[in-house]
């Protein structure tokens, strides 16, 4: 499967073809450009997983395949950097959800940024972006995925602060790429411990299942925690910090500022999933040498997903109740590999987590590009400048309305599937956790609906311009997405994608789905009688229970913490007083031996008197204690 | 018996005078020590048996040097005037100092020289000898210092003469 | 008589090259032949350093093993053993190029230099002559002497066409790197007395066993010697200042190249002759580089000059250096050359853009610019490279050169040097965030002077320089196998001699 | 000590009888140089400490090194350095006196520091 | 008596025969001949230097009064080409009206102290000795207050005639308690009749002052800079480089091979001395303002650093002095070329004056600069070169913390060189000195000085054939 290669030059080249010619082209001709490569590939992808899953099955299992596989760097005869094309189910997966959305991104786009300057900048971006996170997925080893998941921050970076003029936009530009470069930095040095007990980076040999890598791991502890431990914790919290677990969400919401369709593609569909692609990816480590680590990860990830949950159900910004709502979601599929076990019915979580991976994707992808065409539309982001936008815009309305649906998990959209079976691996663990997931769903429904009810619906906000639907170029990825969205549910994913890589047939646990679809409903009940028509009820609520409505608004002050340990713990009780330091002490002692010697030199200028008597009694003295020193010693 | 009377009336007479001359209040007074002293210097020499140099000391300090300082002094000083020492802090010093390095010098002479006190009996030196030690090449004989000493006196001429005479 | 002309040996070509050009600068009289001159002469030695890669390779690839290359060896003091050798390894020749690349990218940053071009260019290849001659040379004398020939010119670079408070600078930077070079020449004297070798080339001595007790007095002194023009903490202060006050070009070559004299001198000096002591030692002299990886990053967040911003971050990656160097195995050892290389390009590269920029804006204070990239957005783009590449973004230099550090060093096996690993890895977090603080405020926002409304892009001549070293970073940052492989054996044998 | 003196009294007069009385001088012109402001009180104690330095040279030669005459031409020549010396200072010492009409050591302070 | 052994003191007749004819041409030629009377006496003195600069077999004089080795012929052959260019750079001075009627005298004394020193450099006895070291020292207390009605000059040769008069009569003390502990004035007796007696110390001490006080060691220096300031430039030239340099020699090869067995108590003192040299001068530099003054200090912290060589007390230490004084020689009289060509003109000595030089007298800064640097040690300049060697040799003895003392204070050294270099190229100045056309004579002499610098480090030859002949030193 040589022409997967082909997967990863072509936007490659597009980035240096766009990023090259930078503005001596027509922009049209530029997106023309962009779109058509991702076309190119995202064709290229489906026939690849059309191959893959149909022929490439031995014995029941999914082979690995590796078509291409070269040394980049060589550290030591053992470990080093390979860049490679690994294909499997889950990268297989990977590869067509990536290019799927990014290619309706990649449209959308056409339609929503034509007028904007930077065009060509824009598409070259988007295809860095594209690039970047298609050579994540597809890494053979560890470290190669470390090198994309790079270029993925460093994509998301410049295309958060496409509108570079805007300081809020690059001071949200900025805030996501030192917040993710942190959490790296956790990954980098679990990747330096993992290598150093493994010898390795290759993927191969770490999930072959060979305890023989690990050998030397055994026993090996740090601070009475075994290095494996340590290791894969450290490997989480980059994952963590790329998938805005808590506490490094923060970003996330702020990362809104850039345009809507990079909001869709990376972080709504693609990007912030790669720390659950990375849990997923080293699955078999977690299970076998740190299950306590992959518990963490489930409470984490379950409570960041409530957590996001309630302050999604109080914020005005609509696209930043559509990134808490992410950050909620991957909460559920960061619980659902971390409740997983390995292999058959045990590792139904992975498998679930995996799944609601693919259809979040695509009806988040979906959420986000209609709340852009909402945008582009009322030229707002705030809920207040919208209402009864149901009239003006009917596709949006509709596949709006379907995604949020999907979301709620009501049956027969597709999330109605992946989050029922990620439920079920959630009671399987613990009746709590189940519990707990299955109001976090409920929450789910409420302020989705809230969101929808208060665009859509409610009362019809005074428009400078009359709102209009939006051009094909974005109609067409609403319906193209909504679709799927429809109809993923019914694909038979434990075909595909499995811990074990071998055949799971999906089967729908009826009490959680139906206790999970009840609540559901009734949240969403909730969301009509309070949103739907103007209605003091959530006012007064808010007055109620002013504290956590205040507390959430401000996304429970996690920001202010951040700002205060970045400012005024880093920049002025530890940089400040460095750089006083530098200048004061240190180079303060250097300049002070100079001025020692300028001060010696004055005061000494008396023994040049000018006094022949004074030279020869000096003379006369050195003489005699010469001879006394001598003689004496 | 007579050598040691004559030997402690001059160095009674160097001792004293050396010091009148380097504490005397006139210059002239000074000078006038300074004769004395260097007098009673060339009597050692004699009183050693070195009438050559006895000869040498009187013609060149009491009829060269000394008619040099006389004339320098009558010229540079008006007649009565006292000269000034310097202050007592100063003065104090350079005595301390003088008397530490005669006490210190004293010390290590007097443990370390071969202490002789008879005279080895010496022919007395002739001035054929002299002559000829004088204008030899061989060791312990004096051309070479003798040839080189007149170009110094030369120099030492031309350069007085330059700075002292008139434009 | 006249070694140097009589016994030629190819690699001295990069000595002559310079001087030539200095007779030839003394000899012009117009703007256009110090142009002339200078252009076709720092051409002539990127074209001999990419001769001397090729030539390398292909008699390695023809299975020489010897430790260096090209070796000519001419007596030159006989009384004291001084030889005048020169020889190359796969470590020299990296350097080489980079001086190349620096000194060629040198010429066109400071092609409308002003006043006293003619001056400026005669220092400047005077300048060049040291740096050359240091990496060429195998003999602990001529070294030295190149090693010094390289600071003076320094002195007068900074303080004629400098700019602030260059005079106090420019003393400064002089004064400290002259103490380093009086610890280093004890420490090379010592080297060769006690050694008992009978020459004072490296490869000779190295043979020899070095009493331990001088190694304790001598490899301190010789490191500290070094680790002075590295800007070791604490010994780092003139670079702040002394980056400032220079002129473009000059800052260019000194964080870019002469910077890295410090981090090779301590690697084929000091370690490779005293083996014994720098294992003993090391510990203290990682903890002063751990210190100034992480030091420098954080005093560098809180500046507002856009030039110490880069210096402090220069001494961030110079500790770098020296903290793979005393890790002391193949791969961090490659990691620290290969951190030279990468440094000294993406130094150069700020250096010359905040030149540029400063030529335009007339500041260099942060808060006084603002929203660059509207006006000036080839500087502006070439300014985030160099800052992407300067925070480890792969596909840069930077990432291959930190990774191959952090890699080699965590291999160690004592968990002190993980550890110390690991604190020094904080660093490219701190290094993202002053980067990117710099690059929002000076280049994206609103624009903050209406004066800056109206400036013009880059000129044929800056872009010359900015692309060729844009070039370089990329080249060796998306493939770096060759270069890594090449420093990579040429360091084997300087480790293996450290292991024994 | 009682030794000493008998023997100067009655014996040979010893050696060290001699050295003493140069070293006074010796240090007598050390004291005059250090202490006195005319130029010409100093150059006067130069030739008490040249005097000394002579006499030690014959009290040598005749005592301790009679073989040959070394000692005896040393002071001899010295004698007449003495005499250039002093020629050549009184010289300056006029013509300082001719720019300053002073011949005070203290004066000359033009150059200090 | 046979006195054609006294022939082979060819450098000494050579210069005698030079003297002479000078002396006489000067009395007896008329107005017109004077004119020429300069470039005759330069003539003169090259063929002298060119007659004598190839080193022949050791021999003695005068039995052993005068002791030649071949070393010699370099050492005296570096004074010869100083001295020609001291009278070089002196040759516009002398024509001046107020001069032109001292020349005769200023050439006369000027060679009669270089024979002087002739003497001193060649003998093998304490008597010789002395008398060279008067010869050498008496009639440059003429030559310092040459300028005698400046009150500069004047004082300046007051203070140098007293010093110089106080250090022989201590030094000649000394040499007294030598021979009255010894009983001989012969170096080659002596050698092995020094035995290391508290008395002979002593002596040692009294005596080497004197030539303490000659190099201007501290605390024997306080004279120094006062001197320097005072005296004509070209004269302080003379005495900074020739006089200083015969000095060093002969220290060395006295302290070698009469005061050999003394060596473990002349090494510490040595050291001490080097050290306090080298720091008190440079600590005393770093505030002068007057160059002159300036240039003092720095000569003293030079001497400072010769010291270590002859701390080394081996033959390397000998090659490496020897080459010191060679390299030394030009960079200091580089420096005072360029000094006494902008003071004869513009009567201007202080660093504040010489801000902004470059942009009117490039050359002349240019000069300047070299020699600053080759005094500071900066390769690829000579004194680099002298440094390292001077350095190597001390080094090679074991004198680490020496070296490392020293090369300390090329720092601070490096400091006020580096002053004037920014008061010439850096500094900016409202009135700078104006641009000087240099006579030809000053201009050969920067020349040579500037070739020197330049190329007497980068060829090994030079102090190759040096180090050959310090083996018999």
């Amino acid at each position: 499967m040589q022409y997967t290669l082909l997967i990863l030059v072509l936007p490659l080249l597009s980035f240096i073809v766009l990023g090259l010619v930078d503005s001596k082209w027509k922009p049209k001709v530029a997106g023309t450009i962009g779109t058509v490569v991702l076309g190119i590939i995202t064709a290229l992808s489906y026939f690849a997983a059309w191959e893959y899953f149909s022929m490439h099955r031995i014995a029941g299992v999914y082979e690995k395949i590796i078509p291409f596989n070269i040394e980049w760097l060589r550290f030591t005869d053992y470990l080093h950097i390979n860049l490679g094309i690994l294909l499997d189910p889950i990268s297989v997966m990977m590869l067509v959800v990536i290019t799927t959305v990014s290619f309706m991104v990649n449209i959308y786009s056409l339609g929503y940024m034509v007028n904007e300057k930077g065009f060509e900048r824009y598409y070259a971006f988007l295809s860095l972006f594209t690039f970047s996170m298609l050579g994540l997925v597809v890494a053979t080893n560890i470290f190669q995925m470390y090198i994309f998941w790079e270029l993925v921050g460093v994509s998301s970076y410049l295309l958060i602060g496409f509108y570079y003029t805007k300081p809020s936009a690059v001071a949200a530009a900025k805030k996501a790429f030192i917040v993710t470069r942190f959490a790296d930095l956790g990954f980098l040095i679990g990747i330096l411990v993992l290598s150093f007990y493994t010898k390795t980076f290759d993927f191969g040999i770490l999930t072959s299942g060979d305890t023989s890598v690990f050998a030397s791991t055994v026993g090996a502890s740090f601070m009475g925690i075994s290095v494996m431990s340590w290791a894969l914790g450290l490997i989480f919290i980059g994952g963590a910090g790329k998938s805005a677990m808590f506490p490094l969400q923060i970003w996330l919401p702020d990362a809104m500022e850039g345009p809507t369709p990079v909001s869709a593609l990376i972080h709504a569909a693609t990007m912030v999933v790669a720390g659950v692609f990375l849990v997923a990816r080293l699955f078999p480590l977690y299970v076998v040498y740190s299950p306590e680590v992959l518990h963490g990860i489930a409470y984490v990830g379950a409570f960041t997903s409530l957590f996001a949950a309630i302050i999604a159900c109080v914020q005005t910004d609509i696209k930043r109740v559509l990134a808490f709502s992410t950050i909620s979601q991957i909460g559920f599929m960061m619980v659902g590999l971390g409740v997983s076990g390995n292999g058959g019915h045990e590792g139904v979580g992975y498998m679930a987590s995996m799944f609601h991976l693919f259809t979040h994707a695509m009806f988040k992808a979906l959420l986000f590009l209609g709340a852009g065409s909402v945008i582009h539309a009322v030229r707002s982001n705030e809920m207040s400048h919208m209402g009864g936008l149901r009239k003006y815009m009917p596709i949006t309305n509709i596949t709006f309305l379907i995604a949020c649906l999907a979301i709620a998990g009501i049956p027969p959209f597709s999330g109605f599937f992946s989050k029922d079976e990620i439920l079920s691996a959630c009671y399987e663990f613990s009746p709590y956790m189940g519990a707990t997931m299955t109001f976090i769903a409920g929450l789910t429904a409420f302020y989705m609906f809230r969101l929808y009810f208060n665009i859509f619906w409610g009362k019809e906000h005074k428009h400078q311009h009359t709102p209009h639907e939006s051009p094909f170029a974005m109609a067409l990825p609403l319906v193209f997405l909504a679709t799927v969205t429809v109809l993923a549910g019914w694909i038979p994913f434990g075909h595909f994608v499995t811990s074990d890589r071998a055949n799971y047939d999906i089967h729908l646990d009826f009490t959680v789905a139906t206790i999970s679809v009840l609540i559901a409903v009734c949240s969403i009940t909730l969301a009509i009688i309070m949103y739907r028509k103007e209605s003091k009820v959530p006012k007064r609520l808010a007055t109620t229970f002013s504290g956590l409505h205040k507390a959430a608004t401000n996304r429970f002050y996690i920001d202010e913490v951040y700002i205060f340990i970045t400012k005024k713990i880093i920049f002025n009780n530890i940089s400040l007083p460095l750089a006083w330091f530098d200048r004061h002490v240190i180079d303060a002692t250097m300049n002070g031996m100079a001025g020692t010697t300028q001060w010696v030199s004055v005061k000494i200028k008396g023994f040049q008197s000018g006094q022949v008597q004074q030279y020869a009694y000096v003379f006369l003295l050195g003489t005699l204690i010469i001879t006394a020193l001598v003689l004496i010693f | 018996m007579a050598q040691q009377i004559i030997f402690f009336v001059l160095a009674a007479i160097i001792a004293i005078f050396s010091i009148l001359a380097v504490t005397a209040k006139q210059i002239i007074r000074s000078a006038t020590y300074l004769l004395f002293v260097l007098l009673a210097t060339a009597g050692l020499y004699l009183l050693l048996g070195y009438n050559y140099l006895f000869a040498v000391q009187i013609a060149v300090y009491a009829g060269g040097v000394m008619v040099l300082f006389i004339f320098a002094i009558l010229l540079t000083n008006r007649p009565g005037e006292n000269v000034k020492t310097e202050l007592a802090v100063r003065r104090v010093a350079a005595g301390a100092t003088a008397l530490v390095g005669l006490a210190f010098c004293g010390h290590v002479i007097y443990w370390n020289i071969k202490k002789v006190s008879e005279l080895a009996v010496q022919a007395d030196i002739t001035p054929q000898q002299l002559g000829h030690s004088m204008l030899g090449t061989d060791k312990y004989q004096y051309l070479l210092p003798f040839e080189v000493i007149s170009i110094l006196l030369l120099a030492c001429i031309v350069g007085a003469i330059m700075i002292a005479r008139k434009r | 008589m006249g070694v140097i002309l009589y016994y030629m040996n190819f690699l001295s070509l990069f000595v002559l090259i310079p001087v030539l050009m200095m007779l030839g600068l003394f000899v012009s009289n117009s703007r256009k032949q110090i142009q002339f001159i200078t252009a076709t002469g720092a051409s002539l030695l990127l074209i001999l350093s990419g001769i001397i890669t090729y030539m390398y390779l292909t008699e390695r690839a023809a299975g020489n093993v010897a430790e260096m290359l090209f070796t000519a060896d001419t007596v030159w003091y006989a009384p004291f053993n001084i030889h005048y050798s020169v020889g190359v390894d796969g470590i020299s020749v990296a350097m080489l190029i980079l001086s190349s690349i620096i000194v060629f990218t040198g010429v066109f940053a400071s092609w409308k230099i002003d006043p006293l071009p003619k001056e400026f260019f005669l220092w400047y290849s005077l300048l060049s002559i040291g740096v050359y001659g240091f990496f060429i040379s195998t003999d602990l004398f001529t070294m030295f002497m190149y090693y010094e020939i390289a600071l003076i010119p320094m002195y007068l670079l900074i303080g004629i066409w400098g700019t602030g408070r260059k005079e106090y600078s420019a003393m400064k930077l002089t004064l400290m790197l002259m103490g380093g070079s009086a610890l280093l020449l004890v420490g090379i004297l010592g080297i060769y007395y006690t050694s008992g070798a009978t020459s004072m080339n490296l490869l000779e001595i190295a043979k020899m066993k070095i009493p331990l007790t001088a190694q304790y007095y001598f490899f301190p002194l010789t490191f500290l010697g070094f680790g002075v023009l590295g800007a070791l903490f604490p010994f780092h202060t003139w670079s702040p200042d002394g980056h400032a006050s220079a002129p473009t070009a000059v800052s260019m070559l000194h964080a870019g190249v002469l910077m890295k004299l410090g981090g090779y001198g301590c690697f084929r000096v000091a370690m490779y002759l005293m083996p014994q002591a720098a294992h003993e030692m090391a510990w203290f002299f990682l903890i002063l580089t751990g210190i100034s990886v992480v030091y420098g990053a954080f005093a560098a967040i809180h500046q507002t000059d856009l030039k110490y911003i880069n210096a402090y971050s220069s001494v961030s990656h110079c500790g770098l250096v020296l903290f793979a160097i005393l890790m002391m195995n193949e791969t961090a050892a490659t990691g620290a050359i290969l951190q030279m290389l990468s440094h000294g390009l993406m130094t150069a590269l700020f250096f010359a853009l905040i030149g540029m920029i400063y030529g335009r804006t007339h500041t260099r204070l942060i808060t006084e610019m603002g929203g660059l990239m509207k006006v000036l957005p080839f500087l502006g783009v070439s300014y985030v490279i160099a800052g992407l590449a300067s925070l480890g973004l792969p596909g840069l230099s930077g990432f291959v050169a930190e990774m191959t550090i952090f890699f080699g060093s965590f291999q160690h096996t004592d968990t002190f040097h993980r550890v110390m690993t690991i604190i020094a890895c904080m660093s490219i977090v701190i290094t993202a965030v002053y980067i990117l603080r710099v690059v929002g405020k000076i280049l994206f926002g609103a624009i903050q002077d209406a004066h800056h409304e109206h400036l013009t892009d880059a000129t044929w001549f800056e872009r010359i320089s900015v692309v060729t070293l844009i070039i370089a970073i990329v080249a060796i940052g998306s493939a770096p196998f060759w270069i890594s492989g090449m420093i990579h054996e040429s360091v084997i044998p300087v480790i293996s001699h450290l292991a024994k | 000590m009682s030794d000493l003196l008998t023997n100067l009294l009655s014996g040979p007069v010893p050696i060290e009888a001699y050295l003493g009385v140069s070293l006074i001088m010796f240090f007598a012109g050390v004291y005059g140089f250090l202490s006195r402001k005319s130029m010409l009180m100093i150059l006067i104690s130069i030739e008490l400490m040249l005097n000394a330095a002579d006499i030690n040279f014959v009290v040598f030669n005749r005592y301790l090194f009679p073989g040959h005459l070394e000692g005896f031409y040393f002071a001899l020549f010295t004698i007449a350095i003495a005499a250039c010396e002093t020629a050549v200072a009184i010289a300056i010492i006029i013509n300082i006196y001719r720019n300053l009409t002073s011949v005070e050591v203290g004066n000359l302070d033009q150059m200090k520091e | 008596m046979d006195y054609s052994s006294f022939l082979q003191m060819r450098e000494e007749f050579s210069l005698l025969a030079v003297m002479v004819f000078l002396l006489v041409y000067d009395i007896f030629a008329g107005e017109k001949g004077l004119k020429y009377f300069q470039p005759v006496a330069l003539v003169l003195l090259t063929v002298h230097t060119v007659l004598n600069c190839m080193p022949r077999d050791a021999f003695e004089v005068a039995g052993g009064m005068y002791q030649y080795v071949p070393m010699q012929t370099y050492v005296k052959s570096i004074l010869n080409i100083g001295t020609i260019i001291v009278l070089l750079q002196a040759h516009k001075f002398l024509n001046e009206d107020a001069n032109r009627i001292k020349r005769g005298e200023f050439y006369f004394l000027t060679l009669s102290t270089l024979l002087g020193m002739y003497f001193m450099i060649s003998s093998g006895n304490f008597l010789m000795f002395f008398i060279g070291l008067e010869t050498a020292s008496i009639p440059m207390a003429t030559l310092v207050a040459f300028d005698k009605y400046n009150r500069k000059s004047a004082e300046a040769g007051a203070k140098y005639i007293l010093s110089a008069v106080f250090a022989s009569s201590i030094s000649v003390f000394g040499m007294s308690l030598i021979y009255g502990s010894t009983g001989t004035l012969y170096f080659t007796d002596l050698a092995t009749l020094i035995t290391g007696t508290p008395l002979q110390i002593m002596a040692f001490v009294f005596f080497s002052v004197g030539l303490f006080f000659k190099i201007s060691l501290v605390p024997f220096h306080l004279w120094t800079p006062d001197v320097y300031e005072g005296s004509q430039t070209n004269i302080t030239s003379y005495l900074s480089v020739i006089s200083k340099g015969a000095a060093v020699f002969v220290l060395f090869t006295l302290l070698i091979k009469v005061f050999g067995n003394l060596v473990t108590q002349w090494q510490p003192i040595l050291y001490g001395l080097a050290v306090v040299s080298i720091t008190v001068a440079n600590v005393f530099a770093i505030r002068q303002q007057n160059l002159k003054r300036f240039l003092a200090f720095s000569s003293i912290s030079q001497a400072g650093y010769i010291l270590l060589a002859i701390i080394s007390g081996s033959a390397m230490g000998m090659a490496s002095l020897v080459y010191y004084v060679l390299v030394y020689m030009f960079s200091n009289l580089a420096a005072f070329g360029v000094l006494s060509v902008i003071e004869n003109r513009t009567g201007k000595v202080q660093m504040s004056d010489y801000n902004g030089l470059y942009q009117t007298n490039p050359r002349l800064s240019f000069v300047m600069m070299l020699a600053l640097f080759s005094l500071a040690g900066i390769p690829p300049f000579a004194g680099f070169f002298s440094k390292f060697f001077v350095f190597s040799a001390a080094a090679a003895q074991g004198y680490y913390v020496l070296v490392f003392i020293a090369l300390l204070n090329t720092i601070l050294s490096l400091y006020y060189y580096l002053l004037v270099i920014k008061a010439m190229f850096l500094n900016k100045s409202e009135n700078p000195i104006e641009n000087i056309k240099s006579d030809f004579p000053v201009r050969i002499s920067l020349v040579v000085c500037t070739l020197g610098i330049l190329l007497v480090g980068l060829f090994s030859t030079i102090y190759n054939q040096i180090a050959v002949l310090s083996f018999g030193m």
